[in-house]
C-alpha cells in the first residue's frame, strides 16, 4: 500500500561510464564549449548533441541495430545525472533520447525505427512534445486536435502548445483525437508522428517571461499524416501517452535541474556557519532523492513500471527545485538581476525566473497527487 | 480609505491603464523611458505632490505617497514614482543652508544611501561608485543620502552634471538599478541639505515604499489568478471549482491582507519614531509574501502564467526583485528580531499593544522600540 | 472583491482598562493563583473566574440590566487579549462570554435573559457547544440529533461531542434537526438551551491526547427540553449557528493560544544572535495577526459582519499557532517531556501536544477556506 | 525485503499486534512495565539477536536491528528493543579487556553517551549524573559510552549497583527517560571494553535506531490516515475524495518515501565508516518528515486523533519525542551542511555519487567524508 523503493546496485561497468562522462565534461567546459547552467536541459546546443552522440550518449538503451548501445536504464540514468549536475546543454537531444525515441522504439514502425533512430543516437535528430494544447493542460484527454481519414491516410487538425523546440526539432509526436469523443473520454485517442519539415505545419515560438524561445506553438492545418505514422495502432493514443509521460516523469532532472545553483551557492558561502544548517538540509533532501531516482532507473531495468514511484519523486523533487533558490536567496542575499559575470548570481536569477516552469512539466501536482493517493488506497 | 486617496486613486488609475498595456511594458522592458507615462503623471501633478505646498507641491505626506506606489505598482508601471515622491518629500522636510528661494530639487527623481560616504563639506566634490541605483539613466536628479550620526546629509547631484557617469544594469524585472559613478561631482550651497532623521529612517522608509509597491502587485496578482481560475476550465470544471486551487488562492488571500495591514499601520505611523519598526515589519512580511504569492499564482495559471505575453509576468518578475531591495525579510526580521529579544520577554506584550496605531499616542514604555 | 481590513482605533478609556486588567493580573500570579499558561482558554479554573466576574470583565457588552457594563467589543478585545497573552486560566467563562451569552441576548426569551445572562457575568454560570457529533465535523447540517414535539415541548435524542467543559458546566447550546432533511440541508434546525442539571442526560468526559478532560461526550435519551428554550425559533438554528460560528471564530484566541511560549522563548534564548532572524518574524507576524483582530473587533463594534475577515483571521492565525511550536524547537532544542519545572519546557511540552487542535474548533481549515475564496468571487 | 527480514517480521508483527492494544497502551503510558510483551519478544529470541552467535547469540547486524526498530515503533511497542539491540551488537563488536569466557551484557538494555566523563581504569568507581536515560527504571544494565579520542570505552553498569539511584522522568509519550545518578559505582574488569569507533559514530548508530522507529511510527501514522479518509464520510462523500486530503497524504507518503530510502540506504551501509553521513541523512529526515507526518495525519482525522482512546495519538506522541532526541534534524543538517562545505563545491557531487550504497565498494575520494 505505502510505496517501496527496491534498493538498486549499479552496475559494476558504470563506473567507467562515468570517469568518461565526467572527462568529456570536463574537456566540453575548459575547450569553453559552454559553461554549466542551471536548467540546463532546456539549453539547446546542436553541436553538443552532436559531440554527446559520437561519443554514444544519446539511445544508450536501444538495439544496436537502431544505433544505440543495448545498455540498461541505470546506465542511461549516469548518464543523463552527470550531464545535468554540470549544467550540460542537453536540450536539443533531450525530448527525443528521454521519451519520442522510446516511443518509436516500441509502437512505431520498423521503417520509422530504422529511418529515425539512428540519428537520434548521433545527436542529429530532435524532437517536440505534442501533447498540451491551448485549453488543455493536465487534461490532456480533452484534446482538441483532430485527425480525419483522407485519401492518403490522415487529415489533421489543430493547435499544439509548448512544444518545446519545436521551431528547431525535426519532429514531435502528437496526441490526436481519431474518433469522437464518446463514453469513455480515453477511447478514440491517436499518436501520431509529425515531420516539421512538411507542408500544412505553422510553428511560433512563445516567449516565456525569461525571455527564452524554447516553448513554440504548432498549427496543424490539413497536416496529412501517413498510415505508417501512426504509432501503436489508431485508438491506441492513451495507453501510449501514459507511458511517454512514465519516461518524462521518472528522470533524474526532476531534482537537478537547479543542482548548478547549490554548487555555486556553496562555493560562495564559503563556509560560513550561518549557512550550514540550511545547506546540510538541500544536500539530506538531494541524498534521499537521488537513491528514490536510481531505484525508479532500477525498476525501468527490471521491466517493471514505475508510475507510482516516479510522480512521488517527481513531485518531490520539484518541491525540492523550488525551495533551492528561495533558501539560497535568504542564505545569501542579493539584488539579482541580468548582466552579471558571477556564476552564483547567474544561476540564481535564473532559476528564479525559471522555477514557476518546474511543476509544468509532466503533469501538474494534483494530477501527481491523484495518482499517488490512488496508489496508496484511496478509494 | 479617506477621499483624498479615494480621488488619488481615480485619477492615477485612468492614467495607468492607458498606459501600462502589454506593448508599454515591452518597450520599457527593452530599455525604452515611458515618456507619454510620465508626462500625464506629471500633468495630473502625481511626481510633485508630495513637494511642499509653499513650494509649489500639494504637500501630501508618505502616507499618500504609499498609497500611490501601490497603486501604480499594480499596474507594474515602469517609472521612477515611488523614488521620486520619496525623495522630494525627504529633501521638502529637511533644512537647507539656505532655506528660501525654495528651488526644485528635480523631476524624475533616484535616491541612494551612500553607507561609505563621509558628510560633505557643502561646495565640496564628491567621488564615489554606487551599485544598483533606481532609474538612474532616466532620471534628471539623485539624492544621495549621507548618514551623519542621528540625522544625514541630502546631497542633490544633477545626473547630467560632469563627472557623472553610467554602466547600466537591470533588475529582474528589467527596471533599471544602474551603477553610477562620480568622479569629482561638483555640489552647490543649495544641494545639501540636513534632515533631522538617522540614516536607518531612510532606509526604512525607502523599504516602506516597495512594501506599498509588493502590495500593489501582489494585489493585481491575486485578482488576475481568481479571474484566471473563474474562467478556465479543466476536466469538465472551472479551475477555482477544485479545492487544491481554492487553497491556493485562500492562502494567497492571507498573506496579502497580513501585508497590506501591516503596510498600511506602517504608513498611518510613518511620522512617529516609535513605531518606526512597523516599517520593517511591512517590508519583511511584503518580501515574504511576495516570494509565496508569485509562485501560486503561477501555480494558478499553468503554462500560460510561464509566457511573456501574459500579464501576470511584469507583476511576479517585479516581486522577485523588490523583496530583495532595501533590506529582504531575512534582513527586516532580524532587525525586529533584535529588538524584541533587546527588550526582553516581559516587555514583548507591552511593546505588541503600544507599537499598533490602534493604541493612539504612543505611551512612555515604548519609546525603546528604536534601540537594537 | 479582496479582503479589507479597516483599521479600528481603541477608545480612549480602553488605555484605563487595559492597565486595571494588567495590575489584576499581576496581582493573580503574584498571589499564586495560577502560573501562565499557554492554551490556557482551556483551563477551567471557577475562582479565577468568579474573581473576573466582580471585576466586570465578563460579558462586557452586554445591557446593564443583564449584569452586562454595555461597552463596545473593542473593550471587550483589549480584555480577552490581556487574559490570553497572560496565559490565564479563562477556561470556565470562555464559552459563555465568548458565544453562548450573545445567543441568549440575541435569540432567546426575556426570562432566559433575565436568569442566565447575570450569572455568566458574575463569572458563576459556564456553557458547552452543542455543535458537533460523533460524525459530524465540519458538515453541521449533518447533525442526527432529533428534536420532536412532546406534551410539555420538545423531546431530543442525541450525542453531540467534543463538548468542552460540559462535565462541568451548567448548559449548552444544541444544534438539533426539528424536521426530517429536505430540499435545503439548512432548513429544519433549532437551537436548544440544554440545562446540565436536568435528567436525559449522560455526559462523560473524553481524554484528550494531553490527558486533559476537556471535551465531553453527551448523550441525550429523551431530554425534555421546554419551547421557552428554543432560541431564535424552530428551524432558524442554522442562522444562529452561523452566527455562532462567526463570534467564535473571531478573537484573539486565534493566534494567542501559544503566546506564552513565545514569551519564554525569548526569555530562554537570552539575545542569542543566531535565533534573531527567525523570532522576528514570528513578532512580525505577531503585529499583522493583531492588527487584522483589532479590525474584526472594529467590525463587530460597527456591527458589520465580519465573515471573510473572521475567517482569514482564524485560518492565518492558526498556521501561525501551529508555526510557533516548531520554530521553538529548532532555536532551542531540547527532549520535551513531563514534570520539568523550566517554564519554557513546560510551555513547549504543552503546546506541541495541543496544537494538533488548533485546526479544530471553529471549523476546518477547507471550511474557512471555502468561505475566503467564495467572498474573494470565485464562482 | 531479504528473506532473514521477512521473516523476522512475521514474527514481531504477531508478537505484537497481540500485545500493543490500547489496554497495553495506556499502562505503560502510567508507568507499568509491559512484561508480558518483553517475554515474548525474549521467548522469539528477538532482544538477544544481536549478541555474537558465539556468544549464544544470532548474530544479526545493525541493519537488521534497524528493521526490528522499526517493526516494533509501528506497533508503538513501549519496551528498550533499539536500546536493547544496538547495545548488545556494541559490545560484542568491541574487544574486552578479557575477552573469554563471554558473559551476556544485559536482558534489558539502555546506554547513554557519557560526553563529559574521562576514560575508566577497569575497576574504578564511576560516578556521573546522566540525563534522560532511556527506560532505566526497566532496564537491568546500563551501557556508558565514555569518548576516548577516535575509540570509546563501554562500560557495563548494573543498575541494582550500589551507588545507582534513579529520577523518573519520561518524554511525551511517556517512555521512561529517567535520571541516573552514579555514585561511586565499582565496575570490574568484565565491564569495560574498547570500542574501535569514536563516540560520535556510537551517537549516529543511535540516531540511526530512533530514525528506523520514527519510519516505523510514520509507516503506522499514514496507513492510519488512509484507512480513515476511506472511512469517514463528510459532506455526502468519503473524506479521501477531497483534495486537500488526497494532498496532505500525498505529502505525507513523499516525505515517508524520502525518509524510508534515507533509513534503509544508511542502514545497509552502516558498516562502512565512510558512508556514515547516511545515518545523519536518515535522522535528519525523519526528524523533519516526523513532524509533518504527525500534523497531517492529524489534519485528515480532525477532532477523533486528539482523543486519547483512539490509536494515532501512542504514534504521534512518540514521532513529537524521538525527532529531538539523538540529535534533532537541525543538529544533523548542520553537520552535514558543515561536511559539505568543508569539502567544498566541486566535491558536492562526486561525494553525493559516491556516498550512495548503489555506487558499491567506496572510491577514494569519498574518505573525507567523516571530517567536519
Amino acid at each position: 500500500m505505502l510505496p517501496t523503493f527496491e534498493p538498486a546496485l549499479l552496475p559494476e561497468d558504470v563506473r567507467a561510464l562515468r570517469a568518461h562522462v565526467r572527462a568529456f565534461l570536463a574537456a566540453e567546459i575548459a575547450a569553453g564549449h559552454w559553461s554549466p547552467r542551471a536548467n540546463s536541459w532546456t539549453i539547446f546546443d546542436e553541436g553538443f548533441s552532436q559531440r554527446c552522440g559520437a561519443q554514444g550518449y544519446i539511445g544508450m538503451t536501444w538495439p544496436k541495430a537502431y544505433g544505440g548501445r543495448e545498455l540498461s536504464s541505470l546506465h542511461r540514468f549516469v548518464v543523463v545525472e552527470e550531464m545535468l549536475a554540470h549544467g550540460a546543454p542537453v536540450g536539443a537531444h533531450w525530448i527525443a533520447d528521454r521519451q519520442s525515441g522510446g516511443q518509436i522504439l516500441n509502437f512505431g514502425s520498423e521503417d520509422m525505427r530504422r529511418s529515425i533512430l539512428p540519428r537520434i543516437c548521433t545527436g542529429t535528430c530532435y524532437f517536440g512534445i505534442g501533447m498540451s494544447e491551448p485549453d488543455v493542460g493536465s487534461d490532456l484527454a480533452s484534446v482538441k486536435t483532430r485527425g480525419e481519414r483522407s485519401n492518403r491516410g490522415w487529415r489533421i487538425n489543430g493547435t499544439k502548445v509548448w512544444t518545446s523546440g519545436a521551431h528547431r526539432a525535426h519532429y514531435l509526436i502528437a496526441l490526436v483525437r481519431t474518433e469522437p469523443r464518446g463514453e469513455s473520454r480515453h477511447a478514440g485517442l491517436t499518436q501520431f508522428l509529425i515531420d516539421l519539415s512538411r507542408p500544412g505545419l505553422k510553428i511560433s515560438p512563445i516567449e516565456n517571461l525569461a525571455k527564452e524561445r524554447d516553448f513554440c506553438e504548432v498549427v496543424l492545418e490539413d497536416y496529412e499524416a501517413l498510415d505508417e505514422e501512426v504509432l501503436g495502432g489508431p485508438g491506441q493514443g492513451w495507453k501510449l501517452v501514459t507511458h511517454e509521460l512514465a519516461q518524462e516523469r521518472s528522470g533524474p532532472e526532476r531534482f537537478l535541474s537547479d543542482f548548478n545553483l547549490l554548487v555555486e551557492l556553496i562555493r560562495r558561502l564559503d563556509g560560513a556557519a550561518h549557512a550550514r544548517k540550511d545547506v546540510g538540509r538541500m544536500v539530506a533532501r538531494l541524498v534521499a532523492l537521488r537513491e528514490m531516482s536510481i531505484s525508479v532507473a532500477g525498476m525501468l531495468a527490471r521491466g517493471v513500471s514505475p508510475e507510482l514511484q516516479a510522480a512521488l519523486v517527481k513531485d518531490h523533487g520539484m518541491q525540492f527545485e523550488r525551495d533551492l533558490p528561495e533558501e539560497a536567496r535568504l542564505l545569501l542575499p542579493l539584488e539579482p538581476g541580468a548582466g552579471t559575470a558571477d556564476p552564483y548570481e547567474q544561476q540564481l536569477a535564473r532559476t528564479l525566473l525559471f522555477a514557476p516552469s518546474f511543476s509544468l512539466r509532466g503533469g501538474t501536482r494534483e494530477v501527481l497527487r491523484g495518482i499517488i493517493t490512488r496508489h496508496m488506497g484511496l478509494r | 480609505m479617506n477621499e483624498t486617496l479615494a480621488a488619488i486613486a481615480e485619477t492615477l488609475r485612468g492614467i495607468l491603464s492607458a498606459r501600462c498595456d502589454a506593448k508599454a511594458l515591452r518597450e520599457a522592458d527593452g530599455g525604452a523611458w515611458s515618456g507619454d507615462l510620465w508626462s500625464a503623471l506629471e500633468e495630473a501633478g502625481v511626481p510633485g505632490s508630495t513637494i511642499a505646498e509653499d513650494a509649489g507641491g500639494l504637500g501630501l505626506g508618505l502616507e499618500e505617497a504609499v498609497f500611490m506606489a501601490r497603486v501604480a505598482a499594480s499596474h507594474a508601471a515602469p517609472v521612477p514614482l515611488a523614488e521620486t515622491l520619496l525623495a522630494q518629500w525627504l529633501w521638502h522636510s529637511a533644512q537647507g543652508a539656505q532655506p528660501a528661494p525654495e528651488a526644485p530639487l528635480g523631476q524624475r527623481l533616484t535616491m541612494h544611501i551612500a553607507d561609505g560616504l563621509a558628510p560633505v563639506a557643502a561646495g565640496a566634490a564628491i567621488s564615489a561608485e554606487l551599485a544598483r541605483v533606481p532609474w538612474a539613466r532616466h532620471a534628471d536628479v539623485l539624492l544621495l543620502v549621507i548618514p551623519n550620526g542621528d540625522r544625514c546629509q541630502l546631497v542633490r547631484i544633477g545626473l547630467a552634471a560632469t563627472g557623472v557617469r553610467l554602466t547600466p544594469a537591470a533588475n529582474l524585472a528589467d527596471e533599471p538599478r544602474d551603477r553610477v559613478h562620480l568622479t569629482g561631482v561638483e555640489t552647490g550651497p543649495r544641494d545639501v541639505r540636513s534632515l533631522a532623521r538617522p540614516a536607518e529612517d531612510v532606509l526604512a522608509m525607502m523599504a516602506l515604499m516597495r512594501a506599498a509597491q509588493m502590495v500593489g502587485a501582489m494585489e493585481a496578482a491575486v485578482a488576475i489568478s481568481v479571474g484566471y481560475a473563474n474562467e478556465r476550465v479543466q476536466f469538465g470544471r472551472p479551475l477555482g471549482k477544485f479545492q487544491a486551487i481554492q487553497s491556493h488562492l485562500a492562502g494567497m488571500a492571507e498573506e496579502l491582507a497580513a501585508a497590506t495591514v501591516a503596510l498600511e499601520q506602517a504608513a498611518a505611523s510613518i511620522g512617529e519614531p516609535a513605531r518606526r519598526p512597523l516599517a520593517w515589519v511591512a517590508k519583511a512580511l511584503a518580501s515574504e509574501s511576495a516570494g509565496h504569492i508569485a509562485a501560486a499564482s503561477h501555480q494558478v495559471h499553468g503554462a500560460i502564467g510561464f509566457t511573456r505575453e501574459y500579464r501576470l509576468q511584469p507583476l511576479t518578475r517585479r516581486l522577485w526583485s523588490w523583496r530583495e531591495e532595501c533590506g529582504n525579510e531575512a534582513f527586516w526580521y532580524d532587525k525586529l528580531g533584535g529588538l524584541a529579544m533587546h527588550n526582553g520577554a516581559d516587555a514583548l506584550w507591552p511593546w505588541l499593544t503600544d507599537i499598533s496605531p490602534s493604541s493612539g499616542a504612543i505611551s512612555k514604555s515604548a519609546t525603546n522600540s528604536g534601540a537594537t
